[in-house]
């Protein structure tokens, strides 16, 4: 235990000083990438806690994180446009509020879709997943004032009092920090009592119901948990980007994060953030090598599944000597 | 009415198409447990080889016959190579790796074919239109396309009905450990109907590319209308994915064609219109969601 | 006496198989109540209605003098209803420990709690250790399930399940797979049970199910055609011919 | 996650080029996709472009995928690290949109090739954003002028339910003046029988449809199949009948009348320039608008960077760009207030050539002079 809050530590440290190391070597960039990786990093974890410990593969993920996103933006909108969102919610760009109402607004939706999409189970729960969040997906495309498919622009990153968020090394520590504290959060949610009941549930749901488990409501509130945590990977994606578009919820985003938490490992903590990090550093880079970076990435994916069971997680475990 | 019949039959030409895709799809589920999400990638092949060898012969037959081989020979080749290692795993693991197929498919297309659509036509005879009924000709190609879709459709349920290794199939997707305990050679079986899917996929893909645009990534727009067709249909049934394929493809037609005009009688035109076809392209997956809700296991479910 | 689960009239069916057919039976409290019949009489369909995963087609269960009818299977292990399964159905990734103490939460409540450690609620863990210790599993407590020999699973769900204090127990074929020895530390296991909780016991151990019955009822095809003491269906003519003669030839 | 950022930063180390002499232009555009080869027509018409400048100059090429978050990704990399001042190329209005305001803060020139979403056009209008292709809705105003003016009094007009499709429609009614029927379609629609049989029903005087790429190909093989080719007069807008699309069509393209901005027969030096490069450099590739945007793009920032010697002043580059001082592959080219272009229209018919392929002839010009509706609400 002692040894792995070190790590964190150590991580966490080395995660911090990546503005000064960007800094120091010109290679600037690094800030946005290490940034993205780790809102996505976010987001697939948020999704780990159902697929991976709760055994609910959520094909419609996605849509969580854009609704998380489209807060912001049409918070921003209304803000910016002095108008009132419904006609009586005044728009905002304060962190403080834009945060909050986005994970509320993005729970209401897990609520919603899960609620119904948890009466079935198996290929069928993948593909109602799948279709709610299509049906998101062309609900904010017709949006007009929103800017349909073009999306919205949030010209100034919300504010948050007492940092200048227009720095880019701050609002990087902001997401960092988020990061952090929602990796915390998720760590004590699996040790929980309802954490463990969510892992009796994947393992087997006949005996927790033989244990007086009602299953369905806990793998609701599982659902709308990870949902939440969805929206807030979402708002700080747009805070960090500065765009919400509704490319945040097409089905292959939905697509990727679940690349993502399966390339770092299913079912592990810090795997999502490994996988999120780990493809998204690998595309970037063979993007600017050659335009058919998509062959390669395709090639290693399909070797790392091939070859290896449990994702980078497992592997890094079997070159450390299975220190766990 | 005329409008009406002529949408109905639009709706089926939709139809057989979704059927061709989700035949084979449903049998690789319902047989082998494996969600292939690069199912779609197999549709592309075939439309790609069948349009190449059209442009380089002047020949839509030849093209349908490579299109066939080639797609059959993909999916063979991705059942060898692949699929096979990923039966015992789970869905998650089947997803990655289909999902790392699609890159490498539509990638390599580009490499082979470059980024330009690729031209193809109906073959002469199927050119122009038959009038019908008074007052509506429908384009020949269309019907041939139909008149395929259900001959195939014929064909499978003697293939499946009426012989051994329909049998072998039906008994597969209906329970996977009953077939091993026969002692048939099940890799044999599995390549068998991955090759067939394919080269069903295929055959939708060739059928398609006289009237679609002939382009990378073709296959993953359809590929979702597939899955809600099999999902509703029952994972396994081919029956069931013939009723919900020609149901979902009437259905959505319908959808299209009516509610918009529909919507106008109750307000203004164009948020009639913008409403109309944004509920219109959520209309199949509204439809999964209902059948799902009330039958949560498909329309046919069989017990595996 | 005190009826603890009351069974009547229930129907259920599949397609045109009546695989319940008009069924009722009750189990007093203190007593074990053993239902027996030949392969496909339908026992495991009747099990799956009580508990229920399976909604009859028409009948009544009642729990303690409550229709339990219509309520979850969940919820009828909360009004005092456990079981155990015919296969057995664990938590196959927990160690012995964990399986126990995880029952036991589910029992305590909590469990919605996201911000507590599970790991280190006393009351949870204090009342495993002690069950554990005092069975045969003590020395198992860190073994993975998965890793368990049959007899230990069978002997695990019986933990877990006594753990719940039942008012009445629903044991699906306890003896299955097991061999000579260990049906005999089942048996006593089950005995030193009876002063927990009353027992609704299907077994095919005709050893087993004299060893313990205090009443028998024969299902076949659906049916209840006899009932009474072990005495009394030795010797009825009716079970003889549809059942024990079967397996004696 | 360490090992993994040391890696990587050894491969950013490779893929960098160690030296180079020109100015550095950050080109982001779709090369991966369907729309792939969009970005293929603009990065080598932009290129032809700049040669044809004789300005110094190094391209850096990157795919944005179609995605907002690469584009902004790559956005950032270019603009903080390698320095680049001026950029180009994207395709798609929900790119730019996401990574023009990053350029401009970050105190960049971008210069469109083609995408020109309408609130960069009028108020969020900045002086270091240069439009040298056309503002979305003039495309579309000039399809609704041609109609008007081959004397059609009612329309269908079709277009994909999104923004961009809309803007289409609302463009096209504009000039129009007749009754318009609208139809919007899927956004990944690609079977339009439905449409096709809607089309039959009100049998207006002509059709105006804008569907881009793949979806204008099936659109126009599927109106022949129905059998309104021929029938019922079409009227397109330029991305709905680029080279590509009737390479890809054939036949079911011809008699249809199109709008454009330009076209391969024009009769300028700098268009027959365009058009001699192209063939010595893509015999096998047809030339789209696109690379013709792209080439004047590259033509306009050559010739800034000629006069401001380089990106070293910005305000001096500005200037030049605002100048516009190049010659134009389409004869007359001047920015508007909101430095979109003011340019002409023409219509063009699609004849068959001896080969009986498709190719478009420049018939007429049906606007002159026009810039969009939007500069008014730009102030800079």
């Amino acid at each position: 235990m002692k040894r792995e809050n070190l790590l964190l530590l150590v991580v966490f440290i080395l995660l911090a000083l990546v503005p000064f190391a960007a800094e120091l070597t010109g290679q600037s960039s690094w800030i946005k990438l290490v940034g993205q990786a780790l809102i996505y990093g976010m987001a697939a974890a948020s999704l780990n806690f159902i697929l991976g410990y709760g055994g609910m593969v959520s094909f419609g993920h996605a849509a969580f994180f854009g609704i998380g996103g489209y807060v912001v933006g049409m918070l921003y909108h209304h803000f910016d446009a002095g108008t009132l969102f419904l006609g009586f919610i005044p728009g905002t760009d304060q962190m403080l509020i834009t945060l909050p109402a986005a994970i509320v607004a993005a729970g209401l939706a897990a609520a919603l879709v899960g609620a119904l999409s948890l009466r079935t189970g198996g290929v069928q729960f993948i593909m109602i997943t799948l279709a709610f969040a299509q049906m998101f997906f062309f609900l904010f495309i017709s949006l007009k004032t929103y800017g349909g498919e073009d999306g919205i622009m949030v010209r100034r990153t919300n504010s948050l009092p007492g940092l200048n968020m227009k720095d880019k090394a701050t609002l990087y520590w902001v997401v960092l920090g988020f990061a952090a504290a929602y990796y915390l959060f998720l760590r004590r949610l699996v040790q929980s009592s309802f954490g463990q009941i969510i892992a009796g549930i994947r393992q087997n749901e006949r005996r927790m119901a033989a244990m007086g488990i009602s299953t369905y409501r806990y793998k609701l509130y599982a659902f709308i948990l990870s949902g939440m945590g969805a929206g807030l990977a979402g708002a700080l994606m747009v805070n960090f980007l500065r765009f919400a578009s509704p490319d945040m919820m097409h089905w292959s985003r939905s697509g990727e994060l679940m690349v993502m938490v399966i390339l770092g490992g299913v079912g592990t903590l810090a795997g999502p953030f490994i996988g999120a990090g780990a493809l998204f550093t690998l595309e970037t880079m063979l993007a600017r090598v050659t335009e058919h970076w998509m062959l390669p990435v395709g090639i290693l994916l399909l070797l790392v599944v091939l070859t290896s069971k449990g994702g980078l997680m497992a592997l890094a475990r079997k070159i450390m000597g299975g220190t766990k | 009415m005329i409008l009406l019949f002529e949408q109905l039959l639009n709706g089926l030409q939709y139809g057989v198409t979704l059927f061709l895709l989700a035949a084979g799809l449903t049998l690789i589920f319902g047989i082998m447990g494996v969600i292939n999400l690069a199912h779609g990638a197999l549709y592309m092949v075939g439309a790609f080889a069948a349009s190449w060898v059209a442009i380089q012969t002047g020949s839509f037959w030849g093209g349908l016959l490579t299109g066939l081989v080639a797609s059959g020979i993909a999916g063979i080749v991705v059942e060898l190579g692949v699929m096979r290692r990923l039966y015992a795993r789970d869905h998650l693991d089947q997803v990655l790796a289909t999902f790392a197929l699609i890159l490498i498919f539509n990638q390599t297309t580009v490499l082979i074919f470059g980024r330009q659509p690729l031209f193809t036509s109906t073959p002469e005879v199927l050119s122009g239109s038959i009038e019908i009924l008074p007052g509506l000709p429908y384009p020949t190609y269309r019907l041939f396309v139909i008149a395929v879709g259900l001959a195939v459709a014929i064909g499978l349920y003697f293939l499946i009905n009426k012989t051994r290794v329909g049998m072998l199939v039906r008994a597969g997707a209906s329970n996977r450990q009953m077939v091993r305990a026969l002692g048939v050679n099940i890799q044999g079986l599995y390549t068998a109907v991955f090759g067939l899917g394919a080269l069903l996929a295929g055959l939708a893909g060739v059928m398609a590319s006289p009237i679609v645009s002939v382009q990378v990534g073709m296959g993953d727009e359809i590929i979702l209308a597939t899955f809600v067709v099999v999902v509703i249909g029952g994972v396994g049934s081919v029956k069931g994915a013939f009723v919900a394929a020609i149901a979902l493809g009437m259905f959505d037609t319908m959808l299209r064609a009516f509610l918009p005009a529909t919507l106008q009688q109750v307000m203004p035109g164009p948020e009639a219109q913008a409403l109309g076809v944004g509920i219109s392209s959520m209309g199949i997956y509204l439809m999964m969601a209902l059948v799902l809700l009330v039958r949560p296991r498909g329309l046919f479910a069989g017990r595996g | 006496m005190n009826r603890v689960l009351e069974i009547a009239g229930l129907v259920k069916t599949f397609g045109g198989l009546t695989a319940t057919d008009n069924v009722s039976l009750t189990v007093n409290s203190g007593e074990i109540h053993a239902l027996i019949g030949p392969n496909g009489a339908g026992k495991s369909t009747l099990i799956n209605q009580i508990c229920g995963e399976l909604q009859p087609n028409a009948g009544q269960i009642h729990l303690a003098g409550r229709d339990v009818t219509h309520l979850s299977a969940a919820d009828r292990v909360g009004l005092g209803l456990g079981r155990t399964f015919q296969i057995t159905s664990l938590l196959d990734e927990m160690t012995v420990r964990e399986n126990l103490g995880l029952a036991i939460q589910a029992r305590e409540g909590s469990n919605f709690h996201i911000f507590d450690r599970a790991a280190t609620r006393s009351e949870v863990w204090n009342e495993t250790d002690e069950i554990l210790s005092g069975s045969a599993l003590g020395a198992r407590s860190k073994v993975m399930v998965g890793d368990l020999a049959h007899g230990e699973k069978k002997q695990l769900e019986l933990l877990m399940a006594l753990s719940q204090r039942p008012r009445v127990l629903l044991l699906d074929e306890p003896m299955a797979g097991l061999g000579h020895i260990e049906s005999q530390q089942m048996i006593a296991s089950l005995r030193a049970a009876r002063s927990e909780c009353a027992m609704l016991l299907v077994e095919h151990d005709m050893e087993a199910v004299f060893a313990l019955a205090d009443r028998i009822s024969v299902l076949v095809y659906g049916r209840i055609i006899a009932a009474g003491t072990a005495d009394e269906i030795r010797a009825d003519p009716a079970v003889r011919e549809a059942y024990l003669g079967e397996e004696d030839a | 996650m360490k090992r993994l950022l040391t890696t990587a930063s050894l491969l950013v180390a490779m893929a960098v080029p160690a030296y180079a002499d020109g100015t550095k232009i950050g080109v982001i555009t779709t090369l991966s996709g369907p729309a792939g080869y969009l970005g293929e027509q603009i990065r080598d018409g932009l290129m032809l472009g700049l040669d044809a400048s004789g300005a110094p100059y190094e391209l850096v090429v990157e795919d944005d995928g179609r995605d907002p978050n690469t584009g902004v990704q790559v956005a950032d990399r270019m603009l903080n690290e390698e320095g680049i001042k001026v950029m180009t190329g994207i395709v798609f209005s929900n790119v730019s949109g996401a990574v023009v305001p990053e350029a401009l803060d970050a105190g960049a020139i971008y210069v469109s090739p083609n995408a020109a979403p309408s609130p960069l056009a009028g108020e969020k209008c900045n002086p270091n954003y240069f439009v040298v292709s056309w503002q979305n809705d003039s495309l579309h105003e000039a399809s609704g002028a041609a109609a008007k003016k081959l004397g059609y009094k009612t329309a269908v007009a079709l277009a994909p339910n999104y923004q961009a499709g809309k803007d289409a429609i609302a463009g096209f009614s504009r000039e129009f003046g007749g009754e318009v029927t609208e139809i919007y379609t899927g956004v990944e629609q690609s079977d339009f029988a439905s449409e096709m049989a809607q089309i039959r029903d009100k049998a207006p005087e002509v059709v105006f449809q804008f569907h881009p790429g793949g979806q204008g190909i099936a659109f126009l093989k599927q109106y022949q199949q129905a059998g309104h080719l021929g029938t019922i007069p079409m009227v397109l807008s330029e991305p709905s009948y680029d080279a590509v699309i009737l390479k890809a069509v054939g036949p079911a393209a011809i008699g249809v009348t199109g709008t454009t901005h330009w076209n391969s027969d024009f009769d300028n030096e700098s268009s027959k320039a365009l058009v001699a490069a192209w063939a010595a450099a893509h015999p096998d590739v047809p030339l789209t608008t696109y690379a013709q945007q792209a080439y004047d793009t590259g033509l306009l920032i050559g010739s800034a960077l000629n006069k401001a010697g380089g990106d070293g002043d910005m305000a001096a580059l500005q200037a030049a760009m605002k100048a516009a001082d190049f010659a134009s592959s389409r004869g007359s080219f001047a920015f508007g207030a909101n430095q979109h272009p003011v340019q002409d229209w023409y219509l063009t018919a699609i004849e068959a050539d001896e080969a009986g392929n498709p190719k478009i002839v420049t018939k007429e010009k049906i606007r002159e002079a026009v810039g969009d509706v939007y500069a008014a609400n730009c102030k800079m």
